[in-house]
Order: C-alpha cells, then sequence, then structure tokens
C-alpha cells in the first residue's frame, strides 16, 4: 500500500505544480493546496503503514502491545498542516488584496513592481553614465 | 450577517454547546484524539457561527477579548508554560506535573504544565480564526466596488 | 616603521580638524607629519646602505599568518623618501591651490591617506599587507581623482582609474595567493631566495601573468595607459602626487620587488621589454599632439613608466642601476613640472599652451623651478636627468639580443620627451603674452612655488654633484632589487662614448620636434596616430562598459521578466535539472520487491484522491475547483483514519473545512478561473510537473525500499505514559516532546492572522509615504478603533463607536500625523 | 546552559507577545522593541561567550533525550549568527525608531519584526530537521507580512511573487524532511549523520541533498531560483528591507552549509560540480543585474544574489579554508547587506526618489552618511581595510589551493564588476551634484542622527573588524572546524 500511496502522492505533486504554472492566480492558490496535502501524504508514507491501530495507549497500559501506527510522522503533519493552513489563508487573502488593487488576478499581468524600465543606459552617448 | 430566525434561535443553543465540547476536546487531548487545536477550532467555529447570525460587531462583543488580544495571550499562556519550567530549574517546555487527589476518584487528577501549553494553543487557534474571519467579514470599506 | 605609517593615517583623521582650526596654516602644518617621517627614513638610510635591511614586525593577525610587516631595503627605502619628500612638499602646496575650497579638509584626509596607503605598500613585507596597501592606494586615488566630483568627466575618469586598477589588483591578488602556495610565505623578504622554486614551479606563467596584470594596470602600461591621462581631471597636487610621483609607480615598484622572485626568464624579459619599450616609445609621442600641460605631463609620465619597466625587463647591472636612477630622476622632476602647471593654471587661468606665452615676467620664481626642472626632464646638462639619460643609454647599449631595438626606442622616446619638457618648462614663459588670462596673471604663494623650486634645485644639485646618492641611495636600492651588491658610479662626465652620441642624436631630434612642434601636431599622421592608441583604447574602453550594461540588461531581463509563472517554470525546471541529474547520474536505484497488501476500499479512497485532484486541475468554474479539491482533502483525511491516525484525521476534516469557508468567502470577489490557455504552455507546464512528480515518487519508492528505524517513535510510545503522563502519543508529542515545534507552529498562525488583519484592514500607504517626504496623500484620513479597524473619519456615524473605540496611540494619533509639522513635504 | 541556549529564541518571542499585548501603546511598543533587540544582543554574546569558552553547547528541549526530542545546538558558526543577528536587529530596531511610520507599527511591525528575529534565531541554532522547517516557517510567515504591510501595490505584487515561491520552497524542504526521514528514521541532525550510511548509496544521497538545495537555494536566493528576490526586496520600508537583506538569504545559507556539511560530508562530483556551477552563475546575475539598475533597493538586492554566490562557492571547495571563507563572508554580509538597505532608505529620504539617477548631493551635504556608505559598499566589492576583502580573499585562496581556477576566475572578474557597481552608486547618489531643489527631507538633526547613528555603528564596526580581523576570523575559523570535523557536534548532541 505504501507504494500505491507514494504514486498517489507524485501525481498529486504534478496535478499541483501543473496549476501552480496556470496564469489564474486562484488556479495557483489550489496548486498550493493539493501540494499540501502532496507532501503530508508523502510524510506519512515514508513513516509507513499501520492499519488501524492508533497511536493511543490503551486504558489502564503503560504500553502498546503490538504493531501500532506510527506517531512521529503523524505529529510533523499535523504541525504541518496547521502551518500550511496559516501560509494558505495569508496567500489566499494576498491575492485578493491584490486583486483589489492591480483589479488583475492574472499571474502574467504583476509587473508593476518590476517595470520594464528600470534600465539606466544614455543611449545617445552610448556611455554608461558616471 | 445573515437575517434568519432560525439560525439565530439555533446560534443560542449551539454557541455554549460548542464551547463546552471545545474544552472537553482540548481536556481529553492528552489521553485520547482531541487536543488544544481541534479544541480551538471548534470554539473558534462557536463565535464564527454568532457572528453569521448576529453580525461581527455582536461577535466581537460577546468576545470581550480581542481576536489579537487572544492570540497575544494564548502565546503568552505557552511560551509562559515553557518559562514556568525554566523557572523551576527544568529545561525549557519539560513538563511539570502536579498530582492532586481528588475525593471519590481512585487515580489523582493529574496537571500538567503541558494542558497550559494546549491552553495556550487552543487560545491562539481560536484568537487566528476569528481574527481571520472578521477581518474578511469586516474589512475596509469600499476595497472593491462588486 | 609601523609608526611612520600610523602617523600619517593619524594626520589624515585629524585633518578636518586642522583644516577647520586654521585655513591658511593647515598644509604647513599637516605637512609636518610626513616630514617628519622622511627625517626618519633619511636616518634610516646610514643603516641600510651599510648593514643592510631592517625588518620590523608586529602581531596583527595571526588566524590568517600574517604579522605586520615592514622591511625596509634599499629598494623601499628610495621609495619610502619620494613618498614622504615629495609628499611633504605637495601637502604644503595642497594647502595653497585649494585655499578655497570649501572641501579642503575631506581633500586632506584623502590625500593623507593615500600617502599612508603608499608609504606601507612600498614598506610592506608581507604581500598581504602589501596588497591592502596597494588597493587602498586606488581607493583613495579613485576619491582624489574625483575630487571635482561635480563634472561628469571627473567622475568618468575616477570610475575608469579605479576599474582598470581595481581589476589589476584583484589579479594581483590571485597571483600573490599562488606564489604563497608555491613558497609558502607571504613574507617578500624570504621569497626573495626562492626564485628558483618559483620559476620551476608549473604555476610560475600563472603567477607571472597575474602580476603582471597587477602591475601594468597600475603603471599603466599598454593597452591599460589611457586610465592615466584621463586621471588628470583630479586637481594638479592630486597629479603630481599619485600620477608622477608614487601610486603609477607602485607597479614598477612590485615589478622590481618580484625581480629576484620572477625575473630572469625568457619571459619576464620578453613580456617587461616589448610591453615597456612599447609603451615608453607611444606615449612619449603622443604627448606632443596635446596643448594642455597636464596631458603633456600625464603622457610623458606613461613614457617613464614605459621605460622603467622596460629596463627591469633587461634586468641587467647597468638596466637595474639606470632603472633606480630615472626612477629619482623622474619623480623629481616630474612632481615639479606638474606643480608649475597647476601654478599657471591656478594663477592664469589656463594650462593651454596655445594661450601661454610670456609669462616669465609676471611669474618668476615658478619660472625658475620649473625650468630647471623641464631641463632635468629634457636631459640637458648638467641637469640629473642627463645623467639619468646617459645611464640608461649605457644600459641598453648592453643589453645583449634586445640592444639595438632598446636603444633605437629609447633614443626617438626620449627625443619626443626633450621636446616635452621644453614645452611644458619653457613655452609658457617665452614670447609675448598671447591670450587675454582670465585672471591677472601673477606670482603663486611660496607654499605653490615651494615644491617646484626645491625639486627643481635637487634635480640640478644632484646633477653637479651624483655621488650625493650613487653610492648610497641608489646603490643599495639597486641591491634591492638584485639581491646582491654591485657598485653604482653616476658621472655628468663619462668621455665621448656611444651614450654620449646617441644623446647629442637625441638632443637633435628633440629640438627639431620643438621648433616644428606646431606643425607636427597638426599632421595628418599624428593625427591618425593620436587617435589610434592615443584615444581608442579610452573610448574603447567607455564603449566596453556600455555594452557591458546593455548586455547585462539583456541577460538580466532573459530571466527577470516580471512574470511570476516564467520565475517559477524556470525554478521547476532548474529543480528538475539539478535533482533529476542526480538521480540520472549518480543514483543506483533500489525498488522496493513487494507490493505489500492492499485492500479494495483504501485503493478505492487512493483513486478518489487522485481523481480529485485531476479534476480540481480541469475544472473551469471556481466552486467545481473548490469542490473536486475539498473531496480529495477528506479523502485524504479519511486515508489518515484507515491507517491509524485519529487526530490527523479530525485535524484535516476541520482545515480542509475551514479552508473551504474562507476559499469561498474569497472567492465570491473574484473572477472566475476560466480562462484559455495555449496548448503549447500547458503541454510545457504538464511535462515540468510530471517531471516534478516523478522523481519525488522515484525517491519515495527508492526510501520504500529500505526498513524504517522506528527506535524514536517507539521510544516515544515506551515513555509517553510513563513519563509525560499522556495516552495519546501524537498530543504528547505535540505538547512534549516536540512542544517546541509547536510553539513555532502558533506563532505561525498568530502571524497569518495578523497577516490577514493587515491585508483586509489596512490602507494603503502610497510610495511617497514610505520615502518619509509625504508629498501628498490622496487617501482620506483615517482613525484607528480598538480593534485596529481603518474608518475613514468622514463615513464613521456618530453612534457607531463601540466601547473599544478609544485612541489608540493617545501621544501620536495615526490621523494625526499627516498634521504633524515634521511630516509636511516641502514642496 | 539549560536557559542560555533558549534566550535567543525566547526573548524575540516574549517581546513579540508583549508588543502584541500591549499595541496600544506606540510607546511601549517602540521600547520594548529596542530593549527586546538590546536584550537579545546580550543573550546571544553570552551564548558566543560560552561557546568560546567551553566548546559547542546543547540544550534538549523538554529535557528529553537527543534524538527524542528537539535539541538546540550552539557551535561557533551559530552563535556566531545569532549574534551578528542580533547586533544587527538591534542597528533596525533603533532605525525604526525613525524609518518606520505609526500605521506599521500600530499594525503590528515590532511584533512582526521580533517573531520573525525568533525565527530566525531559531533556525540558526536548532539541531533538528523538522524543528528548521518550523523555524523556515515561523521567519517565513513573518516576512510574508512585513512585506505587505503598507499594502501599496508593488508591495502586494511583490508579495505574491514571494510568497509563491517561497511556499515552494518550504514545500520542497519539507519534502526532503519526508523522504530523509524515509530513509533514516530520524529527524535530529546528528543522529541522521550517524546513520546515513544505511542508505549506503552515494547517489540517492546526492538526490536527496539537491532536493536541500533547491529548498535552501530558494531561500539564499541562488541561481536558478532567486527571482523572487529582485521581486520584492525593493518594495518594503527600509528597515524591513534592511533585516531581509541582511538575514533572510543567509538563514537559507546557513542550511545548506550545515545539512551539507553534516549530512552529506563526502559529497560526489555530482554535488561538488552542481554547487561550483550554481554559485558561479548566481554571483555573475546578481552582479549583472546590479549595473544597469535604476531602483537604488533593487540594485542592492540584486548585490545579495551576488554575495550569495561566493558563499557557496566557499562552500563547494568543501574544504575547511573554504568554509571559513564562506562562514566569514557570511558573518561580515550579514552587516554589510543591512546597513547599506538602511542607507538606501536615508538616500530615500534625503533626495525623495529610488533612483539612483535622479539623487545626488548626498556627499556635499551628508559627508557622514557618505563615509558609512564607503565602508559597507566597498566592503562589498572586497576592498581592504573592509572585512568583505577577507572574506574574498580567504574565498580565492581556497579556491586557488584546489584548483578550482575558472570559478576563482569568475569570482575575481564579479569581484571588479560589484566595484563597477558600488561606484555607480556613489559617482552618482553621492558624487553628482544635487538636482535643483536640493535634498527634500524634512528630518530635523534629532532625527536624522536617529536614522544615521545604526548605520555609523555598522560602519564602525565593519572598518574595526577589518582592521583587526583577528577575532572573527577566529570565529570563522573554529566554526569550519566543527563544520568539516563533524565528531564534535555528533558527540555533543548525542551524548
Amino acid at each position: 500500500m505504501e507504494l500505491i500511496l507514494a504514486v498517489v502522492s507524485g501525481t498529486l505533486f504534478a496535478a499541483s505544480f501543473y496549476l501552480l504554472l496556470r496564469r489564474n492566480l486562484l488556479r495557483f492558490v489550489i496548486g498550493i493546496i493539493i501540494l499540501g496535502n502532496a507532501v503530508n501524504l508523502l510524510i506519512f508514507t515514508m513513516g509507513r503503514l499501520t492499519r488501524e491501530v492508533p497511536p493511543v495507549i490503551p486504558y489502564g497500559q503503560k504500553v502498546i502491545e503490538g504493531a501500532y501506527a506510527n506517531p512521529l510522522p503523524q505529529a510533523l503533519i499535523l504541525t504541518a498542516i496547521v502551518i500550511s493552513f496559516g501560509l494558505l489563508a495569508f496567500t489566499l487573502v494576498l491575492v485578493y488584496r491584490n486583486y483589489t488593487v492591480s483589479r488583475t488576478i492574472d499571474a502574467d499581468r504583476l509587473t508593476a513592481s518590476e517595470p520594464e524600465q528600470d534600465v539606466d543606459l544614455h543611449t545617445q552617448k552610448k556611455r554608461l553614465p558616471a | 450577517m445573515i437575517r434568519s430566525l432560525i439560525l439565530q434561535i439555533a446560534t443560542r443553543l449551539l454557541v455554549p454547546i460548542l464551547l463546552l465540547f471545545s474544552i472537553f476536546m482540548l481536556l481529553r487531548g492528552h489521553n485520547l484524539p482531541g487536543g488544544g487545536f481541534v479544541g480551538g477550532l471548534v470554539a473558534a467555529s462557536a463565535f464564527v457561527l454568532y457572528s453569521l447570525a448576529v453580525g461581527v460587531d455582536g461577535a466581537r462583543r460577546v468576545l470581550r477579548l480581542a481576536p489579537r488580544t487572544l492570540l497575544g495571550t494564548g502565546l503568552a499562556c505557552s511560551v509562559g508554560a515553557g518559562i514556568l519550567s525554566l523557572a523551576t530549574g527544568a529545561s525549557f517546555l519539560q513538563s511539570l506535573w502536579v498530582k492532586v487527589p481528588l475525593p471519590g476518584l481512585s487515580d489523582p487528577l493529574k496537571l500538567g504544565s503541558t494542558l497550559i501549553f494546549d491552553i495556550g494553543v487552543m487560545f491562539v487557534v481560536v484568537g487566528t480564526v476569528l481574527l481571520m474571519v472578521f477581518s474578511v467579514e469586516d474589512r475596509v470599506p469600499g476595497l472593491i466596488d462588486d | 616603521m609601523l609608526l611612520a605609517v600610523l602617523s600619517v593615517f593619524a594626520a589624515a583623521a585629524v585633518a578636518p580638524l586642522v583644516v577647520r582650526l586654521s585655513r591658511k596654516a593647515a598644509g604647513w602644518i599637516l605637512a609636518t607629519v610626513p616630514l617628519g617621517a622622511f627625517v626618519f627614513f633619511i636616518r634610516q638610510a646610514g643603516h641600510v646602505t651599510h648593514d643592510g635591511p631592517l625588518r620590523e614586525s608586529t602581531p596583527w593577525f595571526p588566524a590568517y599568518d600574517l604579522p605586520l610587516t615592514f622591511y625596509l631595503d634599499g629598494l623601499s627605502l628610495l621609495f619610502a623618501l619620494l613618498v614622504t619628500g615629495i609628499g611633504t612638499l605637495i601637502v604644503v602646496y595642497a594647502g595653497g591651490y585649494l585655499k578655497h575650497s570649501d572641501e579642503l579638509g575631506r581633500f586632506y584626509v584623502q590625500l593623507l591617506s593615500f600617502m599612508g596607503a603608499m608609504l606601507g605598500l612600498v614598506l610592506a613585507d608581507n604581500a598581504i599587507v602589501f596588497f591592502i596597501f596597494f588597493e587602498l592606494t586606488s581607493l583613495t586615488s579613485y576619491l582624489l581623482i574625483g575630487f571635482y566630483h561635480n563634472e561628469e568627466d571627473s567622475r568618468q575618469a575616477a570610475r575608469k582609474a579605479l576599474v582598470v586598477t581595481g581589476a589589476g589588483g584583484l589579479a594581483l591578488m590571485a597571483g600573490l595567493i599562488l606564489l604563497y602556495q608555491v613558497t609558502g610565505t607571504w613574507e617578500f623578504s624570504e621569497m626573495l631566495a626562492m626564485g628558483d622554486t618559483v620559476v620551476q614551479s608549473p604555476l610560475y606563467v600563472g603567477i607571472f601573468i597575474l602580476v603582471c596584470a597587477g602591475a601594468f594596470t597600475k603603471s599603466a602600461q599598454f593597452p591599460f595607459h589611457f586610465w592615466l591621462p584621463a586621471a588628470m581631471a583630479g586637481p594638479t597636487p592630486v597629479s603630481a602626487y599619485l600620477h608622477s610621483a608614487t601610486m603609477v609607480k607602485a607597479g614598477v615598484f612590485i615589478l622590481a620587488r618580484m625581480h629576484p622572485v620572477l625575473g630572469g626568464t625568457e619571459l619576464w624579459t620578453t613580456t617587461l621589454v616589448a610591453f615597456g619599450g612599447f609603451t615608453m616609445l607611444m606615449t612619449a609621442w603622443l604627448a606632443l599632439r596635446y596643448t594642455d600641460l597636464k596631458q603633456i605631463l600625464a603622457y610623458t609620465t606613461t613614457m617613464v613608466l614605459g621605460l622603467l619597466t622596460m629596463l627591469l625587463g633587461v634586468g641587467t647591472e647597468e638596466a637595474i642601476a639606470a632603472m633606480v636612477t630615472f626612477t629619482l630622476v623622474h619623480a623629481l622632476y616630474k612632481g615639479a613640472l606638474f606643480m608649475l602647471a597647476g601654478n599657471i593654471d591656478h594663477e592664469t587661468g589656463t594650462r593651454d599652451l596655445k594661450e601661454l606665452g610670456g609669462l616669465r615676467s609676471a611669474m618668476p620664481i615658478t619660472m625658475i623651478g620649473g625650468l630647471a626642472a623641464a631641463l632635468s626632464m629634457s636631459g640637458i646638462p648638467p641637469f640629473f636627468g642627463f645623467i639619468g639619460k646617459e645611464i640608461t643609454y649605457e644600459a641598453a647599449l648592453h643589453a645583449g639580443g634586445w640592444s639595438t631595438l632598446i636603444l633605437g626606442a629609447s633614443v626617438l622616446a626620449n627625443a619626443a620627451l626633450v621636446a616635452s619638457g621644453l614645452l611644458v618648462g619653457l613655452k609658457p614663459f617665452i614670447g609675448e603674452i598671447k591670450g587675454a588670462f582670465t585672471r591677472e596673471p601673477h606670482e603663486a604663494p611660496l607654499s605653490m612655488y615651494l615644491g617646484p623650486c626645491v625639486l627643481g634645485g635637487l634635480g640640478l644639485a644632484i646633477g653637479l654633484y651624483p655621488a650625493f646618492v650613487d653610492h648610497s641611495l641608489l646603490q643599495s636600492a639597486q641591491a634591492g632589487i638584485l639581491q646582491e651588491p654591485h657598485e653604482l658610479h653616476l658621472a655628468l662626465w663619462h668621455g665621448v662614448n656611444p651614450a654620449l652620441i646617441a644623446s647629442l642624436i637625441t638632443f637633435a631630434i628633440g629640438f627639431a620636434i620643438y621648433y616644428g612642434w606646431e606643425r607636427l601636431q597638426k599632421s595628418a599622421v599624428m593625427g591618425g596616430f593620436g587617435r589610434a592608441l592615443g584615444d581608442a583604447p579610452g573610448d574603447g574602453f567607455e564603449r566596453l562598459l556600455y555594452e557591458l550594461g546593455r548586455s547585462s540588461h539583456t541577460i538580466t531581463r532573459a530571466f527577470q521578466t516580471g512574470q511570476f509563472r516564467r520565475y517559477l517554470l524556470l525554478i521547476f525546471t532548474g529543480t528538475i535539472v539539478m535533482v533529476g541529474g542526480a538521480l540520472l547520474f549518480e543514483a543506483n536505484l533500489s525498488w522496493p520487491s513487494e507490493l505489500g497488501e492492499v485492500r479494495y476500499y483504501e485503493a478505492a479512497l487512493a483513486g478518489l484522491v487522485v481523481l480529485s485532484a485531476l479534476a480540481a486541475v480541469r475544472a473551469n468554474d471556481r466552486f467545481v475547483a473548490i469542490l473536486a479539491l475539498s473531496i480529495g482533502g477528506y479523502s485524504v483525511a479519511l486515508l489518515y483514519l484507515l491507517f491509524g491516525a485519529p487526530d490527523l484525521a479530525m485535524t484535516q476534516f476541520s482545515v480542509e473545512t475551514l479552508t473551504l469557508i474562507l476559499l469561498v468567502i474569497v472567492l465570491i470577489h473574484l473572477p472566475n478561473i476560466d480562462g484559455y490557455e495555449p496548448i503549447t504552455s500547458r503541454v510545457r507546464d504538464a511535462v515540468v510537473a510530471v517531471g516534478v512528480g516523478a522523481i519525488v515518487t522515484t525517491v519515495a519508492f527508492a526510501a520504500l525500499s529500505f526498513p524504517l528505524d522506528r527506535s524514536v517513535s517507539e521510544f516515544m510510545m515506551q515513555n509517553s505514559y510513563t513519563e509525560a503522563q499522556g495516552s495519546n502519543i501524537v498530543n504528547v508529542i505535540l505538547v512534549d516532546f516536540r512542544g517546541l515545534d509547536t510553539m513555532g507552529e502558533i506563532i505561525v498562525l498568530t502571524m497569518a492572522a495578523l497577516g490577514v488583519f493587515v491585508l483586509m484592514r489596512m490602507r494603503r500607504i502610497r510610495l511617497p509615504e514610505i520615502l518619509g517626504t509625504r508629498l501628498h496623500s490622496d487617501d482620506e484620513p483615517i482613525r484607528v478603533d480598538g480593534d485596529g479597524e481603518t474608518v475613514p473619519a468622514g463615513a464613521e456615524a456618530g453612534g457607531a463607536a463601540d466601547q473599544n473605540g478609544a485612541e489608540v496611540h493617545p501621544d501620536e494619533p495615526a490621523g494625526a500625523e499627516e498634521a504633524a509639522p515634521d511630516d509636511q513635504s516641502t514642496s | 546552559m539549560k536557559v542560555l541556549l533558549v534566550l535567543p529564541v525566547l526573548i524575540p518571542a516574549v517581546t513579540g507577545i508583549l508588543t502584541l499585548l500591549l499595541r496600544r501603546s506606540r510607546f511601549a511598543q517602540r521600547a520594548l522593541s529596542v530593549l527586546g533587540a538590546v536584550a537579545l544582543l546580550g543573550a546571544s554574546s553570552a551564548v558566543l561567550w560560552t561557546v568560546q569558552t567551553n566548546g559547542i553547547q546543547v540544550a534538549q528541549m523538554g529535557n528529553w533525550a537527543a534524538p527524542f526530542g528537539i535539541t538546540l545546538v550552539a557551535d561557533s558558526f551559530s552563535a556566531g549568527l545569532i549574534t551578528i543577528s542580533a547586533f544587527v536587529a538591534v542597528a533596525v530596531a533603533v532605525y525604526a525608531l525613525r524609518g518606520m511610520d505609526v500605521e506599521r507599527e500600530f499594525f503590528g511591525f515590532h511584533t512582526l519584526f521580533h517573531l520573525l528575529m525568533m525565527g530566525i534565531n531559531g533556525a540558526f541554532i536548532t539541531g533538528d530537521l523538522f524543528n528548521m522547517y518550523v523555524w523556515f516557517e515561523v521567519l517565513l510567515i513573518a516576512s510574508f507580512v512585513l512585506l505587505v504591510l503598507g499594502n501599496e501595490e508593488k508591495q502586494l505584487e511583490g508579495a505574491v511573487k514571494y510568497v509563491g515561491i517561497n511556499l515552494v520552497a518550504s514545500v520542497s524542504f519539507l519534502t526532503a524532511i519526508g523522504l530523509l526521514y524515509g530513509f533514516t528514521g530520524s529527524l535530529n541532525f546528528a543522529d541522521i549523520a550517524t546513520s546515513m550510511g544505511n542508505i549506503q548509496e552515494a547517489g540517492l544521497e546526492a538526490t536527496i541533498a539537491a532536493l536541500f538545495l533547491v529548498g535552501f537555494g530558494i531561500k539564499a536566493g541562488l541561481f536558478p531560483l532567486y527571482f523572487w528576490l529582485p521581486a520584492s526586496y525593493h518594495t518594503p520600508p527600509a528597515p524591513v528591507a534592511a533585516i531581509f537583506a541582511g538575514l533572510l538569504t543567509k538563514v537559507g545559507v546557513y542550511s545548506l552549509i550545515r545539512i551539507f556539511t553534516l549530512l552529506f560530508p563526502d559529497p560526489t562530483g555530482y554535488t561538488k560540480t552542481l554547487l561550483l556551477v550554481v554559485a558561479g552563475a548566481t554571483m555573475v546575475i546578481g552582479v549583472l543585474g546590479a549595473l544597469t539598475e535604476r531602483n537604488v533597493n533593487r540594485l542592492l538586492a540584486f548585490l545579495v544574489i551576488s554575495a550569495m554566490g561566493y558563499v557557496v562557492m566557499g562552500l563547494g571547495f568543501f574544504t575547511t579554508l573554504g568554509l571559513a571563507g564562506a562562514v566569514f563572508y557570511i558573518f561580515q554580509d550579514i552587516p554589510v547587506k543591512a546597513s547599506l538597505f538602511l542607507i538606501g532608505g536615508v538616500m530615500e529620504r534625503e533626495t525623495g526618489t529610488t533612483e539612483v539617477g535622479k539623487m545626488g548631493g548626498l556627499y556635499m551635504h551628508r559627508p557622514l552618511l557618505a563615509l558609512s556608505f564607503i565602508v559597507p559598499a566597498f566592503s562589498l566589492a572586497g576592498f581592504p581595510p573592509f572585512p568583505g576583502f577577507w572574506g574574498k580573499l580567504t574565498l580565492v585562496q581556497a579556491g586557488l589551493a584546489t584548483e578550482n581556477y575558472l570559478i576563482v576566475a569568475i569570482a575575481l572578474l564579479v569581484g571588479v564588476l560589484t566595484l563597477l557597481v558600488v561606484a555607480q552608486v556613489w559617482a552618482r547618489a553621492f558624487w553628482s551634484p544635487a538636482r535643483e531643489e536640493g535634498l527634500v527631507s524634512t528630518d530635523s538633526p534629532l532625527q536624522r542622527s536617529v536614522l544615521q547613528a545604526p548605520i555609523v555603528v555598522i560602519g564602525v564596526a565593519l572598518l574595526a573588524v577589518g582592521l583587526y580581523a583577528q577575532p572573527l576570523f577566529d570565529l570563522a575559523q573554529q566554526a569550519a572546524d566543527n563544520l568539516t570535523n563533524t565528531a564534535p557536534y555528533i558527540q555533543a548532541v548525542l551524548g
């Protein structure tokens, strides 16, 4: 099953990277969300899979006897999920706020911060100004 | 704000239940699935629901604490739990435990600094969700004309 | 010696104060420092010439094996005396020359820093210390050349000098480091004995080329000769000091220093003689093109630098004798002549020969000093220059295979020098007053004629009595270069010998040029020659910079297009190349041997995750995309649940829901996600995306082929209940084992929330306000209430303020800042 | 030791929280901000001093022995970095007293600034891979918000690019962590280092190393991953830009060095070549970008990139000397870059423009500023007696010693071009005459000195280091020793 999940994760990676490269910034945001799932799934798989036995010590015992799901990747993913939620919320609102100012969610039209004419060469004299 | 009588009545019922449930989730987290994060989300959803029913201003009034104060308090709890350990000579974030024997129960109640930590997490989650939702719902007028 | 160097720097530090206290006497006061150093070196001279080199070492940078070592042998003594001696006169001179400048204080800082650097350079024994001072001279001379910084030409000239010498400096640095690798020492004095080792090392050619690059750029050898005449844009004291007596000689100095280490090979001789000789001949004649006194002097300076380089290349006993002699000769007369040019410029307002003439009565003292120097330059007996020329010819005659060529070139070059000397030192004073000067010509003040007179007088004195320097100073300098003592004897009269005949020929040609100068100048040959070798390199350099600028712009623009997607595409492609390359070229992948147990509902769920992702990719409607996204997210949550991660499932589920809500709230206000994109870009992106996915999967497969070491998790399980008092191991990890992660996590959440708050609530602060020069603000004034809502002041209804509506910053409310006086715009 | 090592993270955290809670008082915020920065400097210096006297310091969070909990580790490299960062933080905090406006302060500048410092310090002293990821996210989100603070169109747009690309970097880092966990089952640096042998396949190591290179390379602004940097660094106000330029890329390159030396100590030829190619391309592309750039802050942003190329080159040699050069270069580049961006801010205020060509008159009218500019600028160009020279000298020496002549030639050429760039800024903004209206700033002399004091202090410090580089170079050399000989590090962590 690990292998299948590795493929699933890889597919999610591919899907999200494709979305990241789209013109529409909302698709970019969607890509980010899928990317989060992809990497979480990857970590989960890397911790190897154990069916149905959560890492919770049964009442009255001090340790778990027998197999149990690997708790460490779970904790990592939990942290990662929360963090990526924070980042995602920010990104989403950023795209929105940027839209209110620049009126576009077209990634190809984000050029105000890097204007074409920001080079300084005296064209007539052919001299680098000093 | 959604003007709906059903929603308003439902909200009045649901909000206390949700808040209680969130505390339950927080407390059981150490031994069973749950914890500060989930608890915080439940509590936050209670206030979000309330804000949908009576508006952001109303929710803010009920909340009493500004979301940013919640954030600061939550962080202060969590970091404070760590500092508490340091102050007692233990390592940073080392858990400290006090066993309180309760009458009528065989097991003593174990209170740990991790609980303070988890409460901090819960506060931060509530503050985060509310600050986000309030900001988005109640944004600067005229940001966009749609 | 350290003290001498430091005292000059100290003088630089206090210079502005001195100028502020006494503008008139500042030059005289500050000159005492180099004078003191000069006296100090004079007093060392006896020791050096008789008992051999002095070496002193102060610990400085032990981690780099780098003490502050100074080494005073004949060579450095000669240069140290020039630096401090002429430096004294220049400091005095500058006080007069720049009397009215607002920036006299800064000028002295730069000049004295330069002097300290130059002194350190010639004294340094440690290659790194030497290099530091070497670069420091480049930096300070940059500032000095650009002294008239309001003029674009000055700035351009300074840039030219800085870039050329800076580039050479870096080459020199590499050369010195290689030298260190070969010799294992940074100390010159220790390297001097290791010439054989160095020459036989495979790195020799590299070292030689790099050191030459440093020396040739600094000493303005062809093809780098163009920066020096341009540097005449600096004030005259600078030209007199840096560009005649000191800095430009640093290149020659390092070649001389390196002579025992790198010299003596075919490569050394050929290169130095060829470049030096060509520079000498070319620039000597180029000097005749100009009517500007400083330009003439500048080109004759490069001529001498070429000559010195050539003599070092020849490297015989006579050649080195000639080299040290001419160094002194040149420093004496060139310093004086620059000061002369400065005096004329200063007192008449011009230094153009076409406008100058008949100044003998107006400026008699300047004329005497200047003329003495000029005659020395022209090599007319009994001046010191004559001896210098004679000994040069003598060296040329004994130069072995190159002899004839060198002699011929020297005669031709010296002939031009004769003419130049007369042009500069004689022509302005004789004849009639030609044009209307912008100022009434009058004699310069004492501070300004002192220099030319002292230096000119010295030229005459040493010419008459060469024994004053030959056995002591020059001989030990020669010994410093050759590392073996030789007898050096100078005399005015050697009898009739080939050198004298060559001198006579030189005079004949030189006088002829002088009289035919105006015709020569206008001739087409001279014009073409001048354009090709005089103007073209400098123009070419500027053109190079321009083209560099243009191409750099083109290259930058090719990458930094401003297009977000292109950035991402390049990054992803780069990722595939870098990571994929490692996989492709390096890895021997192992594959997991078996698939393991797969249950149908798990596979179905996995399929659902993939399908929903693909649906999100394909969706043309934002809400369809969100729906697909949520289905995928919830499916992942279910997967977590199936594999024993209830906490994860719960969190994933709630976060997914929260995300959904946020997406819906925001997306309502945004346009849809449809939009056509050409199939080519879609295919290209798909290829990149699949590439990334494939890499991740491949590495994951490789990882899965190993058994996982679960000892960390095992420890956590063992201790979760017993030590950390919790049964839910995941939660115990979060709040205890890895509590720091969680702390970071909630801080991230906090700031994300603050970020959303900022984005949604903060008004747009327009650019001029960022600059702190608030020109105008077209936003309405704002008021900040309890939770930071920014409410346009006009829009607020009277009763709307809630209990939190107090002003946040009573001391400085946000809305009031525009009224604060310090923020008022100047426009 | 339990306390001391936590302080570099704890102090900014507490300061950040307090400024958040006391947001209603501008005075309290400012006082706390400066005090917090000063306290941070004190604590960091104490850490540095302890490391210098007692060797590598380790603190186990929650008292869980490594590798089971999270370990904080301070060796000379980390301790040096946090101390220098704190120094810059103090300078920025003081500068911000005048360089920040009331609205940005109200909206959380101080909080974000200190939490950013927390993330930076955390990344510097953590000994745990996933914890490092968390600190990365802390500093990332802090930088996101600081970047948009002001909501100017350029800021938002630059932020979209910055955020987008850095999210990819985080994910790439996290992916690498996940995969490495899959191989080794551990997250602790030292523990992973001991079990890297499990992989038994140099090629796979190289692959994971390349994956880390992507994640950190984006953060560090390396070619071909740097595009976000010139797109965004010129948009925020000077204090923010200064802290970004001084510290953020350094975190990326620090992590790169830490991971590569500790986890991949025996790189394959591919990895070495890859690093050197990346380094060369980075330094070239950076300086070319700066060469004709009009906007002073963007120009400086390109120079940030170029400097990173030098550092990675030092790593790419994989020798102690190369690492010493790289570490020293980082050490001195932090204050240099911060100072330059602060100066850039003053230049803007004084001339009312960001365009270098339209500035002028600063040399005449602001000699102190001009003097303070020369130090970091020519340090950047590698001129003695400024500290950049020592960094460059060591790197060139390391390159020549390993016979990597091509990259050294490129580095030297880039040095010349940097010199040209610096001279251009100097000549045009400082030397050339002021425009007709003169300088436009309305700052009073006191306000001006608030802005200039941190710049001057950094300048003096840089000059002092340039003239007496021994202590800092010693530290860099110790750090390089620790990086090449990892046994003491592993020993200190795992006990």
